[in-house]
């Protein structure tokens, strides 16, 4: 009998959709750090600062490499795994660990500078101005720390249903309001100074008998431009809010990502693997792309006028911004992997590749030398896209 | 594999129904049992599956397979509580029970009646209850009314059984109480007699003579001719002497040191 | 005498009554408040007449009787008999404790409990 | 308008009888009727909720009634599931209404797929898919065919405890039902998220931390999160684990009922210890078993702790609550299907109407377990309805096969047809007596045993027991005898009774004709005792012994103790007078859920007396074999007989044991033809060893110092085990629970490890005037020596089957000496060690 | 072996036909009657039975054929025409059709007991349709089976399934006999069954 008793196949990913190739997409360069993601779903999120590209590896290290040529410049190894990405700001860089710790490290040397004791584990990147770090852990909690300090400033608790869907958003950090989702289905915002809730906007009802079909959940972080306030949830609606909190438009849209926005239209990855474009003014549904289905994918990224988005099988595919046409793909196979024979085409050394994941669960973060993606299996690379000359545009 | 696979002639219904009656006839009951599975599987809803299903739960009483008789019953009642044989359903229900009430030692042994697991009397019983509340009318009535007469009776006497070990312990409270009961709970039944006769010695011992009296008047009064009454006066049953030979005795066979 | 040194088991039957909760025991209490008491008396009160009208209901009485016997001879035994009124009430009880129990109280340990000790096993 | 009704006739009419119809229809033949009244006619019909739907139509007078009747399910077929079995997943359809028979209607359809769903979601499988199909059947029937697509069970990804900084992660999960998928999960599926799991394992992670004195232990929050494709479920435990506190002092309260030493006694901690709830609770439920041996069956102790922060200390009180002294108003029996009601309650200690003691009713539950008729024992003491101080106590027994059963019939070349047929019962009948019955017969031996022992034969229970026995062989039928056989008949009586609640004595008396016959090479001490004492003896017996026994089961037992101790005399008057002494103890130490290690040790001495100097041979102790030393065959340790020998000259041999030769001037050997063709040495033990001579040289002959040939004893047969009059043995088993087997009452299996051997206090002295230096027995040595102590180790494995117990042992000796005859692989029926 | 089964080897299980009832307990004159709380109480009966002197197993009644025919209650008036009167006829369109003179609850329990008695194959019955299912052997078939086919044994398929459909007329009923893909059968099958079922009626 199969060594692996009765486990179904896990859902067959959908087959890959032909196209026609108008993008080119290449590896600028690729380091791989530790182990990546690990089996603990958690999306380490590489952030860019100046030129210099930090990354946090689950096992426990953190790395900052130069964006131009993915040097490194220095790594830190913490003593406990680390379960939230980085967020970086001026000299200082955030990350939390397995055992509910946030380390505040030097951007320039990893240098520890403070560490502050959260109330459970934080699964995403800290959200931060000037004065102050919002983290948001899983047990429904948003806590404020002093930048210097790492001193507590308030905390607020929110009730958290009995099950949800793993992982939560970045806080949006304005001048005045941290706003955030939570497991509840809903979108809160909270005074900056006193950690009060202003006001808050359900966008998803649970309903059902089963927790299961009650499961709702805002994992994704809002999104802000002049004056409004975009934000999707899982089982529910995205929705423009104005900064008081009002409802400037409302449409079906359950993802498990936030929203993207570029040149006046909002690009979201919807729950069963279809991308929808909404006009940002009114919600009007642009365009609808499910050529991409059940191939899990990860949160859209938006490079010049192309969208970028990755899958469950470590494919990146290019979008044309202007209807969703796939226009470009390309495989992040990690590097060692590759045998190349003499006179035969790459192969890839199958049996390394037995049983681990090379899905690309992370949120790409897009610089200005290209877009960095960070697969689960742990290689770090940027990526580049030209348009090749013969394309219609 | 075989070469050509024997496909069973494929009976009609009615067929299927005749010879089953047919193998009921003549008492090969295994085959009946056989022959209405068959015709039930094949035709589960042509016009003989209701009358199939009663017949085999005669056919599997007939082959001694009570456990079998159970789950039939309880699946025709299910399936057809208005069917006009319903009662008959009810019937073999309680017939059955009744006979794994009895074990081998039960049935063939001389004294040992009514001594063991008294779960499978007290089922039976409310089973016969069910088919006479539910059909006043059924001709099986009779049969049903005269078996729970008797399993109230062996009931009875399971108490009066262990009545008569509390006396032999000398736990007088324990056989008065059991006594007690079946005067009480079991009446017109044959314990009833021992009963009495057990309270009233029960009673004396604990020195509580009027209540003595009062079951020693009844006695009198209803079974004159109870072994322990001899012309009027009332002698002790001797259980409390049972059992408790001496060592003396015991080796001289009897001898030495009775206690009668 | 019987096999010797055999092991005969205490034979004991019946309620425990002392002399407090006697002394708690005051005329005109109802049936509950005497059983709250007494404790429910372990001999069933037998062969209950029908309650009707013109046999007139004889006034109740319990009987509380205790025996123990120990190596098939009674050690011990005491009988309180408790009589109630023609309109349920408690009237008087007769009887009396053996002189040894007298100053046991309601709550005291039962003289012949053996001393079993839950911690040690050996016999 | 309205008309008379002249006729009505009903249609579609197929499982409801017309008579249900027409009691439930108020119009009848002859009744002027308009259309109101028939309006609401139907509408009472409809109310019955036989039917879908009711028409009524008017054809000329006669009423016609068109009615569809509901159609009813008549079969439920589910496929696609293996994880919950089709019959729990139509009990939970039974539950919701929806069961074969039962009418169908159009609501049932979704409370289907949503019933089947909750079922899956609460066994962890988030994404099983539900598909229902109607299948419309004539006669107004319902086939519902119900396709399940089961998915994967939400496997657990991650396991998180925060805030904890005394005990690491790794420590308190180990305590954790669940786990992340490991080695073991594709056998334990403990990586299988359940919700009745997490919370218990929360329980534990509690008493974990204030079982080590952190009374404030917090679980502030936990989070279950699935992750988007629902397969794997992430856990988060959020804790503040508080400070460890020490008991300042205890106090009682309440109504002590028993003098207060009786409590301060079960105190299992004392001031200064660090609080631990879980010795707190054994604590007061000591206190309140306590209170239960005294009638107070319904006493409360609760140990509440009154807690200081600033000190860091507790301050216990004990409430107690003693409840009301109860009786027990009735015990009863159920499951004893074939025991009789009285074998039960005669092992009660507790009386019907007498005060009610925990230790008594638990008493009576361990003596059912040791009358070994019973697999299981459970007791409950459910209070009787309207008296808050009367209990019943209630056992059910799950009987056991309590016997052996087995017939042969063969035919054996030497004896003849064989028959043979032993039935033993120790529930006969139910009545509890215990009787066995065997007989064995062919050509040459006939033999026949029935016993029959009465447990109760006295209310107190003394038991009495008798014993026949038969045992004809017919000699003259058998060519070779080894060494001796022994007939014999005889008889024995014997009673036993309780001296207190663990111990028994017991004494018999018996009488036995013993018949011998020798082999045709018999060893010198049977010879010896046969010229002796002669061939047919009778012996008066009497025996005494003495049993202590608290183990905690009859068959099987993992704990307590039992010691034997019997004295066996032939009396004066016999042929044979000696005496036989034995001890025989068991200790069963518990040490973890189904593991126990067992002492096993049994000693022995016996003598003769009166004018019998030694201890019969045929009475000496053995050893060897199951239910011994494991690991060497049964009865073959021990002293050894002097086998019959013939005397041989003895050739001098070289350094390395070759035979001398007479050589010629040339040194080579000299041909003789009167020269013997085997000539012989002597090994060890002074034992002539054949060496072969083919070519007849001549032997030169070892002389002793008088000049003449020196001589040496050939034995005709290897040297047999004659036992000895002393035993020692004993053993240690480490009894496991045996894997991949569920149901394990019937089954026992160890590792063990054996020592023991017989010895004799003085061997025979052999003497003979052809052999001179023969004047010690080679194969015995007189005395206790430890060094010839066997020992073996092995696994054993006994199966109580419906024929009787079989046990298996694989033992591997350790110290075996020459001459041992080993035994690897050993069987036996009947015997339970 | 008496000492161990006693002497009469009877079933005691029989023993409630012979157990001799008890009497009421009577009181002493002057004290009130015992009070009456049985542990079993045996439910009354309207009409209290006899104890029976001895048993044998009942068998369930057997099947009435036409219990079927409930309405016949219903439809008093024409109950009483008297015979049914089958007989062959040709309807408007000339097929064969088989003509009977009582209703619908009489001819259909007649010619449901008539088709089980003959030799044609009654597979099932819808009786709120009015249909008979049948399964009759065909006389001349062409083998179709391949040559694969008959080496392994695959059945020729010698049956074909008809619908015996019952027609309410005026006054009465008439069958007519059609291919399961309901249109006519051809005119000898109708011929063959209709003329099976009459003399099957006529017995």
């Amino acid at each position: 009998c199969s060594s692996t008793p009765e486990k179904q196949p896990v859902a067959e990913t959908g087959s890959l959709p032909d196209f026609e190739e108008r993008l080119e997409l290449d590896v600028s360069w690729r380091k791989t750090l530790g182990q990546g993601s690990g089996t603990v779903f958690s999306r380490l999120q590489v952030a860019e600062a100046d030129g210099v590209v930090y990354a946090a590896e689950s096992s426990g290290v953190v790395y900052a490499l130069d964006l131009e040529d993915g040097d490194e410049r220095w790594q830190v190894t913490l003593d406990q795994p680390i379960t939230a990405g980085v967020s970086v700001d001026d000299g200082q860089l955030f990350v939390a660990t397995r055992d509910g710790v946030l380390h505040c490290l030097s951007a320039d040397d990893g240098e520890s500078q403070w560490q502050a004791v959260l109330s459970s584990e934080s699964v995403a990147p800290a959200g931060l101005d000037q004065r102050r770090l919002f983290v948001h852990t899983v047990d429904g909690r948003l806590t404020a720390l002093e930048r210097d300090s790492g001193k507590q400033a308030w905390s607020y608790e929110n009730a958290m249903p009995v099950l949800t869907v793993r992982g939560t958003g970045t806080p949006l950090v304005l001048d005045d309001f941290v706003i955030t989702g939570f497991a509840t289905g809903k979108v809160v915002a909270l005074d900056k100074t006193l950690g009060i809730p202003r006001w808050d906007k359900r966008l998803a009802v649970p309903d059902g008998r089963s927790e299961l079909e009650r499961l709702v959940d805002v994992d994704g972080s809002p999104i802000w431009d002049n004056g409004r306030i975009y934000a999707a949830s899982y089982h529910g609606n995205i929705a423009s809010l104005s900064i008081h909190g009002e409802t400037e438009w409302e449409e079906e849209g359950s993802s498990y990502t936030s929203p993207v926005l570029a040149l006046g239209t909002l690009y979201l990855t919807l729950d069963d693997d279809r991308i929808q474009a909404y006009d940002q003014r009114n919600g009007a549904s642009q365009w609808l792309q499910s050529a991409l289905q059940q191939r899990r994918l990860g949160q859209v990224a938006v490079v010049g006028t192309h969208l970028l988005v990755a899958d469950g099988e470590g494919y990146i595919h290019a979008l044309r911004q202007v209807d969703g046409e796939l226009v470009g793909r390309i495989h992040m196979r990690p590097k060692p992997l590759h045998i190349s024979y003499p006179n035969q085409g790459e192969s890839t050394n199958w049996r390394l590749l037995r049983g681990r994941d090379f899905g690309i669960r992370s949120h790409m973060t897009p610089t200005s030398q290209g877009v960095l993606v960070y697969t689960n299996a742990g290689e770090l690379a940027l990526v580049t896209l030209e348009q090749n000359d013969d394309s219609a545009q | 594999c075989s070469s050509n696979p024997g496909k069973p002639d494929e009976l009609t219904e009615k067929e299927y129904y005749q010879q089953a009656t047919e193998a009921l006839e003549d008492n090969n009951f295994l085959v009946a049992v056989e022959k209405l599975r068959e015709l039930e599987s094949r035709y589960p809803f042509g016009q003989y599956a209701e009358q199939a299903q009663l017949e085999l739960i005669y056919a599997q009483y007939q082959t001694g397979d009570m456990d079998a008789v159970l789950a039939s019953t309880e699946r025709f009642i299910r399936l057809h509580p208005l069917h006009e044989q319903v009662d008959y359903a009810y019937y073999m229900r309680g017939l059955a029970t009744y006979d794994l009430g009895f074990s081998f030692v039960e049935r063939y042994l001389p004294h040992e009646l009514a001594r063991r697991d008294q779960q499978p009397l007290q089922d039976a019983f409310n089973y016969f209850a069910e088919l006479l509340t539910r059909f006043p009318d059924s001709p099986y009535n009779a049969d049903a009314r005269a078996r729970m007469v008797y399993l109230n009776d062996r009931m009875a006497s399971y108490q009066l059984g262990v009545a008569q070990y509390y006396m032999k312990r000398h736990a007088y409270m324990a056989a008065a109480n059991r006594a007690n009961q079946i005067v009480m709970n079991y009446q017109k039944t044959s314990a009833v007699a021992d009963a009495l006769a057990l309270q009233t010695e029960a009673y004396q011992l604990l020195g509580l003579d009027d209540k003595a009296n009062q079951a020693l008047a009844l006695l009198s009064l209803n079974y004159p001719q109870h072994p322990q009454l001899e012309d009027g006066e009332f002698k002790s049953s001797g259980l409390i002497w049972v059992d408790r030979r001496s060592l003396l005795n015991v080796i001289s066979f009897g001898l030495l040191d009775s206690k009668e | 005498c019987a096999f010797p040194g055999v092991y005969k088991l205490n034979v004991q039957q019946g309620n425990i009554v002392t002399q407090d909760m006697l002394d708690q025991l005051e005329p005109g209490m109802t049936e509950r408040q005497v059983k709250y008491v007494m404790g429910t008396p372990v001999i069933q009160t037998p062969l209950p007449q029908a309650s009707n009208i013109q046999a007139g209901r004889k006034p109740q009485r319990w009987d509380y009787i205790y025996t123990l016997e120990q190596r098939d001879k009674v050690t011990k035994q005491y009988h309180i008999r408790v009589f109630f009124d023609i309109n349920g009430q408690y009237s008087h009880y007769s009887g009396e404790l053996p002189a040894d129990s007298r100053k046991e109280k309601s709550q005291d340990l039962p003289a012949e409990a053996e001393k079993t000790n839950l911690l040690d096993t050996s016999e | 308008e309205s008309f008379v009704i002249e006729d009505i006739r009903l249609e579609g009419l197929q499982r409801v009888s017309a008579g249900t119809v027409f009691e439930r229809f108020p119009v009848n033949v002859g009744d002027p009727v308009d259309s109101v009244r028939l309006v609401n006619a139907s509408k009472r019909l409809f109310k019955s909720g036989l039917f879908n739907d009711v028409a009524l139509l008017r054809d000329g007078n006669v009423l016609v009634v068109k009615l569809v009747e509901l159609p009813t399910i008549t079969s439920i077929e589910i496929e696609g599931n293996k994880a919950i079995q089709t019959e729990a997943l139509l009990d939970g359809l039974k539950q919701s209404g929806l069961a074969e028979g039962l009418v169908f209607k159009r609501s049932t359809l979704e409370r289907i797929s949503l019933e089947l769903e909750r079922q899956y979601v609460a066994q962890g499988r988030y994404d099983a898919g539900i598909e229902t199909e109607v299948v419309r059947l004539p006669r107004n029937r319902v086939a519902l065919k119900i396709d399940v697509e089961e998915g994967n069970v939400a496997t657990i990804e991650h396991i998180n405890v925060v805030g904890n900084q005394v005990f690491s992660d790794a420590e308190l999960l180990k305590q954790f039902q669940l786990q992340t998928t490991n080695f073991w999960s594709w056998y334990a599926s403990d990586d299988k998220y359940a919700r009745e799991k997490l919370s218990a394992d929360l329980e534990t992670l509690r008493s974990y931390y204030l079982d080590r004195g952190y009374i404030r232990f917090n679980i502030e929050s936990t989070q279950v999160s699935v992750s988007p494709d629902k397969e794997g479920v992430y856990i988060t435990i959020n804790i503040t684990e508080g400070d460890v506190y020490s008991i300042r002092d205890i106090k009682l309260a309440g109504e002590l009922v028993l003098a207060e030493e009786e409590f301060t006694r079960l105190y299992l901690l004392e001031p200064g210890d660090t609080f631990s709830r879980s010795r707190v609770t054994y604590s007061s439920d000591l206190m309140s078993k306590r209170l239960g041996n005294d009638g107070y069956t319904f006493a409360k102790v609760d140990g509440i702790p009154k807690i200081y922060d600033e000190e860091k200390e507790v301050d216990l009180t004990f409430f107690v609550e003693p409840g009301k002294r109860t009786y027990v108003r009735a015990i009863n029996f159920s499951g004893n299907q074939s025991t009789k009601d009285e074998v039960l309650r005669r092992e009660m200690v507790q009386m019907e109407g007498g005060w009610a003691s925990t230790d008594k009713i638990d008493a009576g539950k361990s003596r059912l377990n040791q009358l070994g008729f019973f697999k299981t024992v459970n007791v409950e003491t459910p209070a009787v309805p309207g008296a808050d101080d009367l209990i019943d106590v209630n056992y059910n027994v799950e009987e056991q096969l309590s016997g052996s059963l087995n017939f042969n019939i063969g035919y054996a070349g030497s004896s003849g047809m064989i028959i043979g047929a032993s039935v033993s019962q120790n529930n006969f009948l139910g009545t509890g007596n215990r009787m066995s019955l065997g007989l064995q017969k062919n050509n040459t031996v006939q033999s026949y045993n029935f016993s029959y022992t009465n447990p109760y034969y006295t209310i107190d229970g003394v038991s009495r027991g008798f014993n026949l026995f038969y045992r004809k062989t017919d000699f003259s039928q058998l060519n070779t005898v080894s060494d001796y056989q022994t007939n014999a008949k005889g008889a024995n009586m014997t009673f036993g009774y309780p001296i207190s609640h663990r111990q028994r004595v017991s004494m018999s008396v018996g009488y036995t004709n013993t018949e011998m016959f020798l082999g045709t090479t018999v060893p010198a001490e049977i010879e010896d005792f046969v010229a002796s004492e002669g061939d047919n003896f009778d012996e008066y017996t009497l025996g005494l012994n003495w049993r202590y026994n608290n183990l905690n089961r009859g068959l099987f037992p993992t704990a307590g103790t039992e010691h034997k101790v019997s004295a066996n005399i032939s009396v004066p008057g016999s042929d044979l007078t000696y005496y036989k002494l034995g001890y025989n103890a068991n200790y069963y130490f518990p040490i973890a859920d189904e593991w126990t290690v067992r002492l096993r040790t049994e000693l022995g001495y016996g003598d003769g007396f009166g004018d019998q100097k030694r201890l019969p041979f045929f009475k000496n102790f053995r050893a060897g074999g199951v239910g011994s030393v494991r690991g060497y065959r049964s009865n073959s340790l021990g002293p050894k007989g002097l086998p019959d020998y013939s005397v041989v000259n003895v050739v001098e041999t070289d350094a390395n044991g070759n035979p001398q030769y007479e050589t010629d001037n040339l040194g080579r050997p000299i041909v003789d033809n009167s020269a013997p063709n085997v000539v012989y040495s002597t090994d060890v033990d002074g034992a002539a060893v054949s060496i072969s001579n083919p070519n007849r040289y001549r032997p030169v002959y070892k002389t002793d110092g008088s000049g003449s040939v020196k001589t040496a004893p050939l034995f005709l047969e290897r040297e047999r085990a004659l036992g000895g009059n002393i035993l020692t043995e004993a053993s240690l088993e480490l009894i496991y629970p045996l894997p991949f087997i569920e149901d394990r009452s019937s089954v026992r299996s160890v590792f063990f490890l054996d020592a023991g051997n017989t010895f004799t206090d003085e061997c025979y002295t052999p003497s003979d005037l052809d052999i001179s230096d023969l004047n010690t027995h080679p194969y015995c040595s007189s005395g206790i020596d430890l060094a010839e102590i066997r020992t073996s180790f092995g696994a054993g494995l006994t199966w109580i089957t419906a024929i009787g117990p079989l046990t298996f042992t694989y033992s591997v000796p350790l110290n075996e000496q020459r001459g041992d005859r080993t035994e690897g692989f050993e069987f036996s029926l009947g015997q339970v060690f | 072996c008496s000492f161990l089964f006693g002497d009469t080897f009877q079933d005691r299980a029989d023993n409630y036909l012979t157990l001799e009832p008890q009497p009421e307990l009577q009181t002493p004159a002057g004290q009130a009657p015992l009070a009456q709380r049985d542990a079993n109480v045996i439910p009354p009966l309207p009409v209290e039975t006899r104890r029976p002197d001895k048993f044998a197993t009942p068998r369930p009644l057997p099947l009435v054929v036409e219990q079927v025919d409930d309405t016949g209650v219903t439809s008093l008036a024409q109950y009483r025409a008297d015979s049914l009167n089958p007989r062959l006829d040709k309807d408007g369109a000339g097929t064969q059709i088989l003509r009977m003179d009582l209703g619908y609850a009489a001819s259909w329990a007649a010619v449901t007991e008539a088709l089980a008695a003959s030799d044609l194959k009654l597979t099932d019955l819808n009786r709120s349709t009015g249909t008979y299912y049948l399964q009759l052997e065909q006389t001349d078939v062409e083998d179709t089976r391949s040559w694969w086919g008959k080496l392994w044994g695959e059945e020729l398929v010698t049956s074909a399934n008809y619908l015996l459909k019952m027609n309410r007329s005026r006054q009465g009923v008439y069958l007519s006999l059609l291919t399961d893909a309901d249109n006519l059968a051809d005119a000898d099958v109708t011929q063959r069954v209709l003329t099976e079922v009459k003399n099957q009626l006529d017995q």
